[in-house]
């Protein structure tokens, strides 16, 4: 009964309970209680969020309990909360470190607890003291939309970035793209006016996108880092009457990004799995729980979508 | 004949204090605009002139009810988590059904009603405004949070966007907002006893006692208003942004409290004026446009920024004294 | 003349953390009367008249105005049953002009419910011809000297029409002419039925304009005399419980070689050409008009402002004095003019403003010797016998007076060669100002160089050896103890030559 | 024996003082700690006790300089940026070869500069502490992000973490250095002749310098100590993280803020005294951990602190009102 309220109140993620409900390699619900901290980096972004939805749900259908602690970024926080969920004793923890280095003193005093740790989305630089690290590969990402932009404009373009250079995901989503660049031999073709950045939010995006049209009147392209920093290019530039004339990009595979596909506002995003990484980590925290061995890495797939494949994903929620 | 004249006069003499008053800061901003517009040739557009305003409307805003809170001797941190909640709680309701100008006006209420909280228990207990607003940024930024789950709310009405996307002949809706909020806020403070009384209280909160002014029912009605207008910045900014996003404007107290100690306004209280306010807002705004259109390294703005206030803020000192003595 | 009375208060008690402020006080006051209120520092006066003007409310007691017993709920309430009030610490709002300073809390408005600012003005600019006064009403009060801030005050206590005016130490930063002044206005307001109550330590005001003297000592209420039937021996006599022989103390001593000179000080806008001298032992006055310039000196001097160009010697000595702890250092000590800004840290204690100056009388590093700190702070205390229920009470607690005696301690504490007094018995009570005279005499005998700045000419005629004038930022006349003469020094005083 | 006696006596006054002097901000404290030890075992275990001390250590350490800021009637909005810039300096210099000791006294050495620039500004040209110290945030944490390419630095030398990680027998090394600042703050401010001129100069500052207090002096080294204690803090979490991060510790002014507040401190100067910021900072620290521990949502953390806050100092209010009245 009690599940049946917990998924009502989360019905705008659908395809979360649907990734679980097709999912066999569910463990009895009988198993004794277990209790398991999500020690995410910030619950500011959707992307986190449903994270912590999925890995919310995937507890609650095995009996098990969650604890979402949320550091607002902030790597001495986070260290903090980690502390406090080992004091709890928990029996697992899936981490989404703010920083892959900075979590190493709350890593090892888990290892010396005997607590496994899973690191999803942003992989640790210690390996050897997780479980595994879980993350979506968000070099391929870049890479996609690299690909994308070389499809749309295959003579060159001028085009704009709005990236979070502060954070290693986005990094890797700049890197990939400009590699997809360089393969392709494009680099020279497609001239990089303006660089920015917004730090992944979509207010501060708007208004950069609008002082870059200004600067930049000709500009063909914008290429968001992730969705929100999209949804704020186009809300800039439905401001300013030029949304026919540039293409936008963004990455995630977002609800709202998805949306935006939809009626044709966003060109394509690079979509990652949230729900994905969630039931990933989950499985396999189990499985070391149990004794098994894992895989140290695992990458979770990152895939296109755009207008013509949005349906199969739905915009009601993640993938 | 002679009406017309008076008039013109009377016009003058206004221009003329708003020069004087404002020397120092005007002074900054027309070099910093200068530079810029060296530097960048789009800077002077039309175009760009108003996508500036429509910019720093939503902070201006905010900076106009910061200045009456800061005059008043008190700080208002909630208001960047007012916006959030305004915005994120409109979007909520009419994506539930609400009809979009009921809701807007609920959005607005909510803000109004965190400021009248912050009014009440600052007058009736006594307790530092800084902290007592600092609590309810925590309390209302966690209830955006909550109302919304943590994510953004994506508007289904494309009707609502009107309100922060549309024009006005050919000037955006949030710079005509602004424009009213500042000639009111500027009549109230200098034009009405409850300006006055104001800055009776920042300046004297024993004098305005002993005058029998209802020292309570004056500030509570200031973060009243402070919390109204962060409600109105909200609501418009989630049109702007075609949803309502929780985590929207957090450090927006920051930028508010500069652009009012940019603008003139002494922190102790006591002073300050809503033109100088304006002035502040512009600078901080065409800093941000200006290095964006200069395509500066957003590390570098940080540094850039913080120098140009600093000194903008000094040549004000500097000229102030001045004008003391000469 | 017995007029009917106007106000009554019987029974009065008010307590602040368990002490008495006031206890049984019985006040009267007649329709046309002015009544003064007299009393040691710490007596209780203000807090009487904060009790009338609904600033705080008595533990017990009545209060009837025209034979009817009334509670007096807040200031508002105060003002609407005809009672005002000058305070004796000025409380205006600094950032706003004259005219709003005065009309605030009730300010015309115009038909659409905007403040009418012309009206105001208008006004408030009649009321300030009307008394004689010359000050621009647009402009902010911060500007404004002390005099004129003052004067503003009486100005909006005029300006409400109130039946009843209470004045605490309406004087004490006003001179003579000022004095005059408002004296000129009190019997205006007497002949319109107005009555008012009237504090002041200045006894010789006190004879010229009150008709009835009511005493309190200790928060008690003493005697009520009529000023045409009692002696001022009587009052201080009432006042301090025993009789005051000696008020001014002056003993003859040896003057012995110049501890102090000032060559040529000057100062763009504020003075020039400015020379004087004093000798160990010998006690100078500075006298002039408000303004002259006086306090601008002893600053300059001092090194809280910046000196233009002008030399200065100790004991023959060149000194280049950097800054004020240069001249602590020295053994200079200033005592300001103005308590609340200038002397002392309300927030803190007795104890921290008495040794805010000595620290390094009593602390190495770390080390503290409470001994000797409580030794110097009791040593004060007494001399001066400072009113506090303990030596950490916060000075903001204290009455004025006592305050002013905190400055005082703080300074004398430093032991100086050279002692610089500004106003030093401004709100002081007669018996504490025989007190200070005889403490002066005493420091000037042991060979001290003390130099008196006052606008009490009374004061410094009895006290000092010799007496320079200023006017207009120039020292405009020097007396020797002969020549002294009030027509003299108001002669240099308004620039003759 | 006498002495003895004495020795005790004078001990027990001091405690008793400290009692009285934070009677309702200790009542909450202790009030928070027995809900929390009753609601969760582990709250009181000796673990999480240490532990709780390790994750105040950092905002403990700069709310001690931050207490001397506002004492002095300032702010001091740097010290986020001036822990983390300090922080990745000095990783950065370790993994360029620069000496473990030597790249640790320079990383303090740096916030003990950008403090004494703070000082120095604010004393010669008498701009608000708010605006200073805003824009040096602004430009450190700009040049932080500069220096380390806006990406954490890890560390290459396992030998630097453990004057963050270690332990003097079962005490993390961070909990001691916060004992011994505690020490010295307390006693800089209550003993010395510098702590007096602080208090003087926040509670009248013409007053001071009509005493002889050199203002300039005392302000410059005011902040100055307090870009000390956030360097310090700075270099210590980096060694706690492995790694300097230039984003650490935004907003950690407004908790070091806050601590200053909730411990008694006035925030217009001129009164605090080091035990209630202590307590201050505790009280912020356990609820934390508390809500952590409890399970509680994120979301309702913030709302939860908010409301705890504001009631610890309503209370605090309340029983200082009846013990000046009683
Ligand atoms: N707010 C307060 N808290 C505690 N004690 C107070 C307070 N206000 C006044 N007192 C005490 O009450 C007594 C009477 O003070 P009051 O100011 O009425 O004296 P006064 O007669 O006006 O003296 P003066 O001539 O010096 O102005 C003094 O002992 C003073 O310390
Ligand atoms: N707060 C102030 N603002 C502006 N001008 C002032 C202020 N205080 C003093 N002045 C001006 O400085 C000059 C010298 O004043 P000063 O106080 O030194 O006079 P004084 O001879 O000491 O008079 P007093 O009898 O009041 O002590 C005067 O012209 C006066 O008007
Ligand atoms: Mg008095
Ligand atoms: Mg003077």
């Amino acid at each position: 009964k009690k599940k049946d309220v917990v998924n009502e109140n989360t019905s705008t993620e659908e395809s979360t309970d649907e990734a679980v409900a097709n999912d066999d390699v569910t463990p009895a619900a009988t198993e004794s209680e277990r209790k398991f901290a999500y020690c995410t980096s910030t619950l500011n972004n959707p992307f986190m969020t449903t994270i912590g939805d999925a890995l919310q749900t995937l507890c609650d259908e095995n009996g098990d309990e969650l604890i979402i602690y949320d550091p607002q970024y902030d790597q001495a926080k986070q260290i903090s909360q980690v502390e406090d969920a080992i004091t709890q004793g928990v029996d697992g923890i899936f981490l989404l470190p703010v920083d892959s280095d900075g979590v190493k003193s709350v890593l090892e005093t888990a290892a010396s607890k005997n607590i496994p740790v899973i690191a999803i989305d942003n992989p640790v630089t210690d390996t050897d003291l997780v479980a595994a690290n879980v993350a979506s590969d968000n070099f391929n990402a870049g890479h996609i939309i690299g690909e994308a932009i070389i499809a749309d404009f295959p003579d060159g373009a001028k085009i704009a970035i709005i990236d979070s250079p502060t954070m290693v995901a986005c990094v890797d989503r700049y890197e990939g793209f400009v590699a997809a660049l360089e393969e392709a031999g494009m680099t020279d073709k497609f001239e990089i006016v303006a660089k920015q950045d917004a730090q992944a939010s979509l207010e501060k995006a708007m208004p950069i996108a609008e002082n870059i049209i200004q600067a930049n009147p000709d500009v063909q392209a914008f290429y968001g880092i992730n969705d929100p920093t999209a949804l704020g290019v186009i809300a800039a530039l439905k401001a300013a009457d030029k949304l026919g004339d540039i293409k936008i990009y963004g990455v995630d595979g977002s609800p709202d990004g998805k949306a935006a596909l939809k009626d044709e506002t966003l060109a394509v995003t690079a979509a990652q799995s949230p729900v994905g990484l969630a039931k990933t980590s989950y499985e396999n925290i189990l499985k070391v729980l149990n004794g098994e061995t894992i895989e140290k890495s695992i990458a979770v797939d990152t895939f296109k979508i755009d207008a013509s494949n949005v349906d199969e994903y739905g915009v009601d929620g993640w993938q | 004949m002679q009406t017309k004249n008076q008039t013109t006069k009377k016009e003058t003499n206004i221009a003329i204090k708003f020069f004087t008053e404002n020397l120092g800061i005007l002074g900054a901003f027309v070099i910093i605009g200068t530079i810029v517009s060296i530097m960048s040739p789009v800077f002077l557009t039309t175009d760009n002139v108003l996508s500036v305003g429509r910019q720093i409307s939503t902070n201006a805003v905010i900076a106009l009810g910061m200045a009456f809170v800061i005059i008043l001797g008190g700080i208002d941190l909630s208001v960047g988590a007012v916006v959030a909640f305004s915005g994120t709680l409109c979007v909520g309701l009419i994506n539930n059904g609400v009809p979009i100008p009921a809701a807007i006006v609920i959005g607005m209420l909510f803000g109004t009603a965190v400021g009248f909280v912050n009014g009440l228990v600052i007058a009736k207990t006594g307790m530092a405004p800084f902290i007592v607003t600092m609590s309810t940024m925590n309390v209302v930024r966690g209830a955006a949070y909550i109302y919304s789950k943590g994510l953004p709310i994506r508007c289904k009405e494309d009707a609502f966007a009107i309100i922060g996307t549309g024009y006005l002949g050919s000037i955006p809706l949030p710079v005509i907002y602004l424009a009213v909020f500042i000639l009111m806020a500027s009549i109230i403070l200098s034009k009405t006893k409850f300006g006055t009384y104001i800055y009776a209280l920042g300046g004297n909160r024993e004098a305005a006692k002993f005058s029998g002014i209802s020292t309570h029912k004056i500030e509570i009605s200031v973060y009243t208003i402070s919390g109204f207008l962060s409600g109105f910045a909200g609501v418009v900014l989630a049109a702007r942004m075609y949803s309502g996003q929780p985590s929207v404007s957090s450090g927006a107290e920051m930028d508010a409290i500069a652009s009012c100690v940019l603008g003139g306004v002494s922190m102790t209280g006591g002073t300050g004026k809503i033109g100088g306010v304006v002035i502040g807002t512009m600078i901080i705004g065409v800093i941000s446009n200006g290095l964006n259109l200069l395509n500066i390294n957003s590390f570098w703005q940080l540094i850039v920024k913080g120098i140009i206030v600093l000194i903008a803020v000094y040549v004000d000192i500097i000229k102030k004294r001045r004008l003391l003595k000469g | 003349m017995d007029n009917k009375i106007v106000l009554e208060m019987k029974g009065i008690e008010k307590q602040f953390a368990g002490v008495y402020a006031l206890k049984d006080v019985q006040f009267s006051l007649r329709e046309g009367e002015v009544h003064a209120l007299l009393g040691e520092n710490g007596a209780g006066k203000s807090t009487l008249i904060k009790v009338l003007g609904g600033i705080y409310r008595a533990d017990s007691g009545q209060i009837r105005i025209n034979g009817n017993e009334i509670k007096i709920d807040g200031v508002k309430d105060a003002q609407e049953k005809g009672i005002s009030i000058i305070h004796q610490e000025i409380v205006l709002v600094p950032h706003i002009s004259v005219a709003e300073n005065i009309f605030l809390g009730r300010e015309p408005v115009n038909k659409i419910g905007l403040k009418d600012c012309k009206k105001m003005n208008e006004e408030a600019k009649k009321m300030v011809v009307s008394l004689g006064l010359d000050i621009d009403v647009t402009r902010e009060v911060f500007y404004l000297t002390i005099a004129q801030q003052q004067m503003v005050e009486i100005i909006k206590a005029v300006s409400f029409n109130s039946k009843i005016i209470i004045m605490d130490e309406p004087t004490s930063s006003l001179a003579e002419r000022e004095v005059e002044h408002l004296f000129e206005i009190i019997r205006k307001l007497k002949k319109q039925g107005v009555s008012i109550v009237y504090i002041s330590h200045k006894l010789n005001e006190l004879v010229a304009i009150t008709d009835r003297i009511t005493v309190m000592r200790d928060g008690k209420y003493i005697d009520t005399k009529v000023t045409s039937e009692t002696t001022v021996n009587e009052l201080i006599g009432l006042m301090v419980g025993r009789e005051l022989t000696e008020y001014y103390t002056r003993t003859k001593h040896s003057i012995g070689d110049i501890a102090f000179e000032v060559r040529n000080l000057n100062k763009k806008g504020t003075f020039k050409n400015v020379s004087f001298h004093i000798r160990k032992g010998e006690i100078i006055g500075f006298a002039g008009l408000v303004g002259a310039g006086r306090s601008e000196i002893m600053k300059a001097v001092f090194g809280v402002d910046k000196l233009g160009s002008g030399e200065i010697y100790l004991d023959g000595k060149l000194l280049h004095l950097k800054n004020v702890k240069d001249a602590i250092d020295h053994g200079i000590a200033l005592i300001p003019e103005d308590r609340k800004k200038e002397g002392l840290i309300l927030k803190n204690s007795v104890a921290f403003n008495i040794t805010l100056t000595i620290q390094d009388k009593y602390k190495k590093g770390i080390i503290e010797n409470k001994h000797v700190r409580n030794e110097i702070i009791n040593k004060y205390i007494n001399a001066f016998s400072i009113k506090t229920p303990a030596i950490e009470q916060l000075t903001h607690n204290l009455s004025g007076g006592n305050q002013q005696k905190v400055v005082l301690a703080k300074w004398l504490a430093t032991d100086p060669k050279v002692l610089i007094l500004d106003e030093p018995t401004r709100g002081v009570d007669v018996g504490a100002k025989a007190e200070i005279y005889s403490i002066i005499d005493d420091l000037a005998e042991k060979g001290m160089a003390v130099i008196v700045i006052s606008s009490e000419l009374p004061e410094i005629i009895n006290m000092c050896d010799r007496i320079y004038v200023v006017a207009q930022g120039k020292i405009s006349g020097e007396l020797s103890r002969d020549e002294f003469l009030q027509e003299r020094i108001m002669y240099y005083a308004t620039g003759g030559e």
